[in-house]
């Protein structure tokens, strides 16, 4: 058992997930205001990184990830990055079909 | 020999006794068994399929079945070899025997999942098994599904999709299970360098089970929305893209190859230092390439796809990054070759399967190169050049790779010999066999031999005769080494803990192992391949 | 001719060379150091191992060196590749579609065939695409294979180079007929070419308009015209008759009108014969197209009826082409074509004797297979002995059709 | 054995490898969202105007809501206060049960308009936008299971608090449920614009 026992159990203060949790609602407003404003191609964007934001938020604290050792926050990283990965790789397909 | 302790087949840790006792078993060996047993009677059923495909092949038009009857032959072919025997052997059959006891662990962290994952596995497999009787006859497609003739065809491929969802599933969870036991069950003094290299492959195939198979399971999950609800997703009628399904499914289908892959190289990386008697070669970059394919392997899946209408950017990418696989591969290879560079060498059945495997996998590996170049791909592609090269990877890798584990390691758990001598006689019928059977099938598909074709043009019948001839032989080799097994490890020599010398964990337990693995503590800081003061306890 | 032309074929050669020069070399000297090491350092020989941990030095060279070699492998397969799809821009331009188990191109002139006719010494870039599933078009002289899509457009081309036959190949698994989904690219002189392509196909050649039309659109992929089944129901004896169709999922009787078949061809999903799959695709005709179809059809499809195609219908039904040719070459019997009226040997109870296969003996030889048996073949056939009078005489007659 | 099965961060590890594969899983459906998206945009915008903003934003709430619930919960069990444990997991259960019906008034309404699967009046639309109900259906579907699922496994560890199985020493198995539920909170996260606010 050689990665036993590193820390204490990290608990998360019920002040820091209503806080976590208002953060979340105003992130969902701001995205439904902003929605309503035609930016062209930002609006996925922003759309995009106001949910990449929350879901941040949602692992950090919700998830405990933020208190976890760094090995569990590599891989979480690691698992996301690859879906990125085979998301912008199938673009090197789909983006330049029919040149 | 001294057993002072019961071992696993007498003592099941339950009340309950006979078969119920092993199938309520949580321990990983007797589950392991259970495994092998299992993919042993698939083997068997899949290669009487692939017998039937080449004795059709013998001669053009109808040999011994109908067009049909072909097609529905070579899907089965495909999906009980891929799915069912060759991505479970090595590690859910093999790995669950060994690698608990190889960290010097008492079972698996999650035994329980385990056993639920070998009944998923039992469950898919009856499922593939029911596809075949039911609806509209056995499926016809091809084990790659692809759309849109897999969402047409009426023969019963809605069945067997569910059977490959559950079945990855199975692979899933076993893959979760040794990354999880390799975290944190490895005994005191088993550093991350001191996992014998078996183990490491392990962990490689593990994290590409979890990563890549759930993209498989959400693929073949929509192929049975296609075909249920009708959605159109591929549909080119309904705005599908036929091509995104073909991304879709090798996403997780060339790692998949990796997941069969892997394993085998490390069985051959802990039985050739063994029958040296000498460290393995670089150590360290053994680990690591393992490490390495996983990843790079992730990134290349297009590269199936040369010729399906893909934009030339995609086909510049994905071509370049196969290469880059390739180095990782190589460097194994070369790794094992210095292995035996001053080393005492004993050539034992083991060490025989597992240069087998060196060189078929390089006979393999080395075509890769053709196919990963986008030039000579497109000529190569879909043609028997691609069928010869998978059989040498996946057979003449994976396949020599599980037998030389099993006449590695089988007889640890059997506590009885089989007859070396045979052994050997078996591997030089089987390694004549292999490449009669497979190596015609290159020059063919140099040829312009399209694959699954039930009926061929006159000028192909050489290699097809040849290569008939070929499988008999194999057939003959196989049932020799099976049979030799099966007498050994029921009416064998009786072994002792350490037949071959070897030094990791595994040999340091009474033979057959007791129920939690060992008597007493383990000393895990040894290296896994310093044979210095270890002599073979037959 | 324009030397750049056979660049594309050319040049993926020199890749597959260059690959396979150096796959040979590697795999020759692992195996031999291999052996070498197996022999020299065997237990017997050298009975105490060094203690080799690794070397740093030796795996930088073989990690660094096959990266270089895979970097210049990459290269030249990709120049290749690059040659294969660098269309030049005045190639000459044919369109081609593939179906469920044909092929069909259409030139600029809107004239179609089933094999692709093309000028020599000319490059020719071939536009493909599919409306059913997915079909592969290699032409493996070419170097050329390229996937045809439903609902999208791929393309190849290729040099035709001198006058010649090249075969065309489906490499895309598409289903039950797909090993026979053959064609050729047929390369003629370019005045010959002209000549043909100029040409109005149903004044010089087709006997039979309506057939010439449908062979076209590839209606005789799915439908035969002697009876049997493919895909669709045969087209043997169609017109006028009562045929169980479901629409919207009720059975329904119609017949087999004008109005019927016509809708059959433009709407094949409409009315779909009873048992039958809803596959076809729905078949764009002009109506002088379809007039000589409906006219073949009215003549109970003319050419089906050519002598023994009901002994043909026997012959695949009882299974006799499972074991016996009809062209000649052998299978597990000897082959039906020219069998009537030869002299055979014949072997009788052990004996050797010559018999010549006249109607009699045939009709003996299909009821006692065993009484003779041609010599040189086992004596596996069955009897044949509840074969209906009728049938038999079809079967005779098919088989003297097979000269 | 038994010393493995109160091996805390084994278990956890062991339920994050659980969720890369469920990430995974809707990964699949994201890649084929973003090809669609890149190939339809102007039909998925028409589509996504169709879809009720006001339902989903509701939704949204509710699950950003439970998700606190239940990380409440699990700060509750640590702290001792089972009671206030249970009642903060009964509270997530009950966020999932009106995000179902939510769901259910949404899906009924489209139903109604005869947009389903493969009917009638989608193959008439566009290409893009039967592409993008399919997803719409699909995607919200597979989550939809996923809530069930949540909520089912959470009112097993409800009976599990009540049976002293789950209590402040061995709590793992709730915090397990707990990251379960998260990742189905994560997925909406990404659902919701994807499909309500697309533009």
């Amino acid at each position: 058992m050689s990665e036993n026992h590193e820390h204490q159990h990290h608990i998360l203060s019920i002040k820091t997930a209503g806080i976590i949790l208002v953060l979340l609602l105003l992130l969902t407003g701001t995205t439904v205001a902003v929605s309503r404003i035609d930016l062209g191609f930002l609006n996925v964007a922003v759309a995009l990184t106001l949910a990449v934001t929350k879901a941040l938020l949602v692992i950090l604290f919700f998830m405990h990830m933020k208190y976890e050792n760094r090995f569990m926050q590599m891989i979480v990283f690691l698992c996301f990055l690859l879906l990125a990965i085979f998301i912008g790789m199938t673009f090197f397909d789909l983006a330049y079909r029919g040149g | 020999m001294s057993n002072n302790s019961l071992s696993f087949w007498e003592d099941s840790g339950s009340s309950r006794s006979g078969i119920m006792a092993w199938l309520t078993t949580t321990d990983h060996k007797r589950i392991g068994l259970m495994y092998m047993y299992i993919i042993l009677a698939m083997f068997i059923a899949g290669l009487c399929l692939g017998l039937a495909i080449r004795l059709e092949l013998i001669a053009p038009g109808r040999t011994i079945m109908d067009a049909q009857t072909y097609n529905t032959v070579f899907t089965l072919h495909g999906v009980i070899m891929i799915f069912i025997v060759v991505i479970p052997s090595i590690p859910a059959a093999i790995g669950n025997l060994v690698l608990p006891i190889q960290l010097g662990a008492e079972d698996v962290a999650f035994p329980r999942l385990n056993l639920f994952s070998w009944y998923l596995y039992v469950g898919g497999t009856l499922l593939a098994l029911v596809s075949l009787f039911t609806g509209g006859g056995a499926p016809d497609t091809g084990w790659t599904f692809y759309v849109p003739f897999s969402e047409f065809t009426t023969t019963n491929v809605s069945v067997a999709v569910i059977a490959v969802f559950i079945l990855g599933f199975s692979s899933i969870l076993t893959g979760l299970n040794f990354i999880t036991t390799i975290h944190r069950l490895r005994a005191p003094g088993m550093t991350w360098t001191k996992i014998p290299l078996f183990t490491w492959s392990l962990y490689a195939t593990g994290w590409i089970q979890v990563l890549a198979t759930p993209v498989l399971g959400i693929t073949v999950l929509l192929i049975f929305a296609e075909r249920v609800l009708g959605v159109g997703l591929f549909d080119p009628n309904k705005g599908g893209d036929p091509i995104l399904y073909q991304h879709l499914f090798w996403i997780y289908s060339h790692p998949a190859v990796y997941i069969m892959i892997l394993p085998a190289m490390g069985v051959v990386s802990d039985i050739i230092p063994v029958f040296a008697r000498k460290p393995i070669f670089g150590y360290k970059a053994i680990a690591f390439s393992s490490l390495m394919i996983a990843f790079a392997g992730s990134l290349v899946w297009a590269h199936h796809m040369f010729t399906s209408g893909m934009s030339d950017t995609a086909v510049l990418i994905f071509s370049l990054l196969t290469f880059v696989v390739a180095i990782p591969s190589a460097i194994k290879v070369f790794n094992w070759t210095a292995t035996l560079y001053k080393g005492s060498i004993s050539v034992e059945p083991p060490l025989l399967y597992a240069l087998g495997f060196i060189f078929l996998f390089s006979v393999g590996g080395l075509t890769g190169l053709i196919l990963g170049s986008a030039g000579t791909d497109v000529h190569v592609h879909d043609t028997y050049f691609v069928v010869s090269h998978f059989h040498y990877v996946i057979f003449g890798g994976t396949g020599f790779g599980m037998f030389a584990a099993a006449h590695f390691w089988l007889p640890k758990y059997y506590g009885r010999m089989y007859n070396k001598k045979i052994a050997k006689i078996a591997f030089y019928i089987l390694f004549v066999g292999f490449n009669l059977l497979y190596f015609p099938l290159f020059i063919i598909g140099l040829e312009g031999m399209p694959r699954r074709y039930y009926d061929y043009l006159p000028q192909y019948q050489e290699g097809h005769v040849i290569s008939t001839v070929g499988s008999w032989i194999l057939a003959v080799g196989i049932i020799i080494m099976l049979v030799n097994l099966w007498r050994g490890f029921t009416k064998g020599e009786k072994v002792g803990r350490n037949p071959w010398g070897a030094a990791t964990l595994e040999w340091a337990t009474p033979t057959p192992p007791p129920l939690l693995n060992f008597d007493e503590e383990p000393d895990a800081s040894r290296k896994p391949y310093d044979f210095r003061g270890i002599t073979p306890d037959e | 001719m324009d030397t750049t032309l056979i660049d594309a074929v050319s040049k993926v050669d020199t890749a597959f060379k260059f690959i396979f020069g150096i796959s040979f070399i590697i795999l020759f000297l692992i195996t031999a150091v291999t052996l070498y090491f197996l022999y020299r350092y065997s237990r017997k020989r050298n009975p105490e191992p060094s203690q080799i941990e690794g070397n740093l030095v030796a795996e930088l060279i073989w990690t660094i060196v096959p990266c270089i070699i895979v970097g210049a492998m990459f290269w030249y397969g990709w120049v290749g590749y690059k040659a294969l799809r660098e269309a030049p821009a005045d190639s000459y331009e044919v369109k081609c579609t593939a179906r469920m188990w044909s092929w069909k191109f259409e030139y600029p002139n809107g004239k179609t065939s089933d094999k692709l006719y093309v000028p020599a010494d000319t490059p020719i870039k071939v536009d493909l695409t599919s409306v059913d599933v997915i079909h592969s078009f290699y032409v493996a002289a070419f170097r050329v294979k390229m996937d045809t899509v439903p609902g999208m457009h791929t393309y190849v081309w290729f040099n035709s180079g001198e006058p010649a036959e090249y075969e065309i190949q489906c490499a895309e698994y598409c289903g039950v007929r797909h090993s026979y989904m053959l064609s050729k690219v047929v390369v003629v002189p370019k005045e010959e070419f002209d000549k043909w392509l100029n040409a109005s196909s149903s004044a010089t050649e087709a006997p039979n308009e309506g057939e010439e039309v449908m062979k076209k659109h590839g209606c005789f992929d799915c439908h035969t015209t002697d009876g049997t089944e493919l895909v669709g129901p045969s087209f043997k004896d169609i017109y006028g008759r009562d045929t169980v169709v479901m629409e919207n999922g009720k059975e329904k009787t119609v017949k087999a009108d004008d109005a019927y078949i016509e809708k059959s061809i433009l709407e094949p999903g409409a009315d779909i014969v009873k048992g039958y799959e809803d596959m076809m695709p729905p078949t764009e005709v002009s109506k002088e197209e379809l007039a000589k179809m409906l006219e073949y059809f009215k003549g109970g499809g003319k050419p089906a009826v050519r002598a023994g195609a009901k002994g043909a219908e026997v012959a695949e039904r009882e299974g006799c082409t499972g074991c016996h040719s009809v062209d000649g070459s052998e299978m597990v019997g000897p082959s039906f074509k020219g069998l009537m009226d030869r002299k055979t040997t014949v072997l009788k109870d052990g004996k050797k004797m010559e018999v010549t296969a006249n109607v009699e003996y045939i009709i003996s030889s299909i009821k006692h297979p065993s009484e003779y048996v041609v010599d040189g073949f086992e004596p596996s056939m069955p009897e044949y002995e509840s074969l209906s009078d009728d049938d038999m005489k079809a079967l005779i007659e098919y088989i003297s059709t097979l000269k | 054995m038994s010393n493995t099965h109160k091996d805390y961060a084994g278990a956890k590890l062991g339920m994050w490898l659980f969720l890369f594969t469920e990430v995974l899983l809707f990964g699949g459906m994201f890649v084929l969202y973003a090809a669609y998206l890149h190939e339809y945009r102007a039909d998925f915008h028409v589509g996504g105007k169709q879809l009720d903003v006001f339902i989903g934003t509701l939704n949204t709430v509710v699950l950003l809501f439970s998700s606190f619930a239940i990380a409440a919960a699990i700060t509750f069990i640590q702290q001792g206060k089972k009671k206030l444990a249970v009642n903060f997991t009964y509270l997530t259960i009950a966020c999932a049960g009106i995000f179902v019906i939510n769901k259910t008034i949404e899906w009924r309404a489209k139903f109604h308009h005869g947009i389903w699967p493969d009917s009638p009046h989608l193959r008439e639309m566009s290409h893009g936008e039967n592409i993008f109900f399919g997803l719409y259906f699909l995607m919200t579907g597979l989550h939809a299971v996923h809530v069930v699922i949540g909520a089912i496994l959470l009112s097993v560890m409800v009976w599990f608090m009540k049976k002293d199985v789950i209590n402040q020493q061995d709590f793992v198995k709730l915090e397990n449920a707990g990251l379960y539920w998260h990742i189905v909170d994560l997925i909406w996260i990404f659902l919701f614009p994807l499909f309500y606010l697309v533009l």
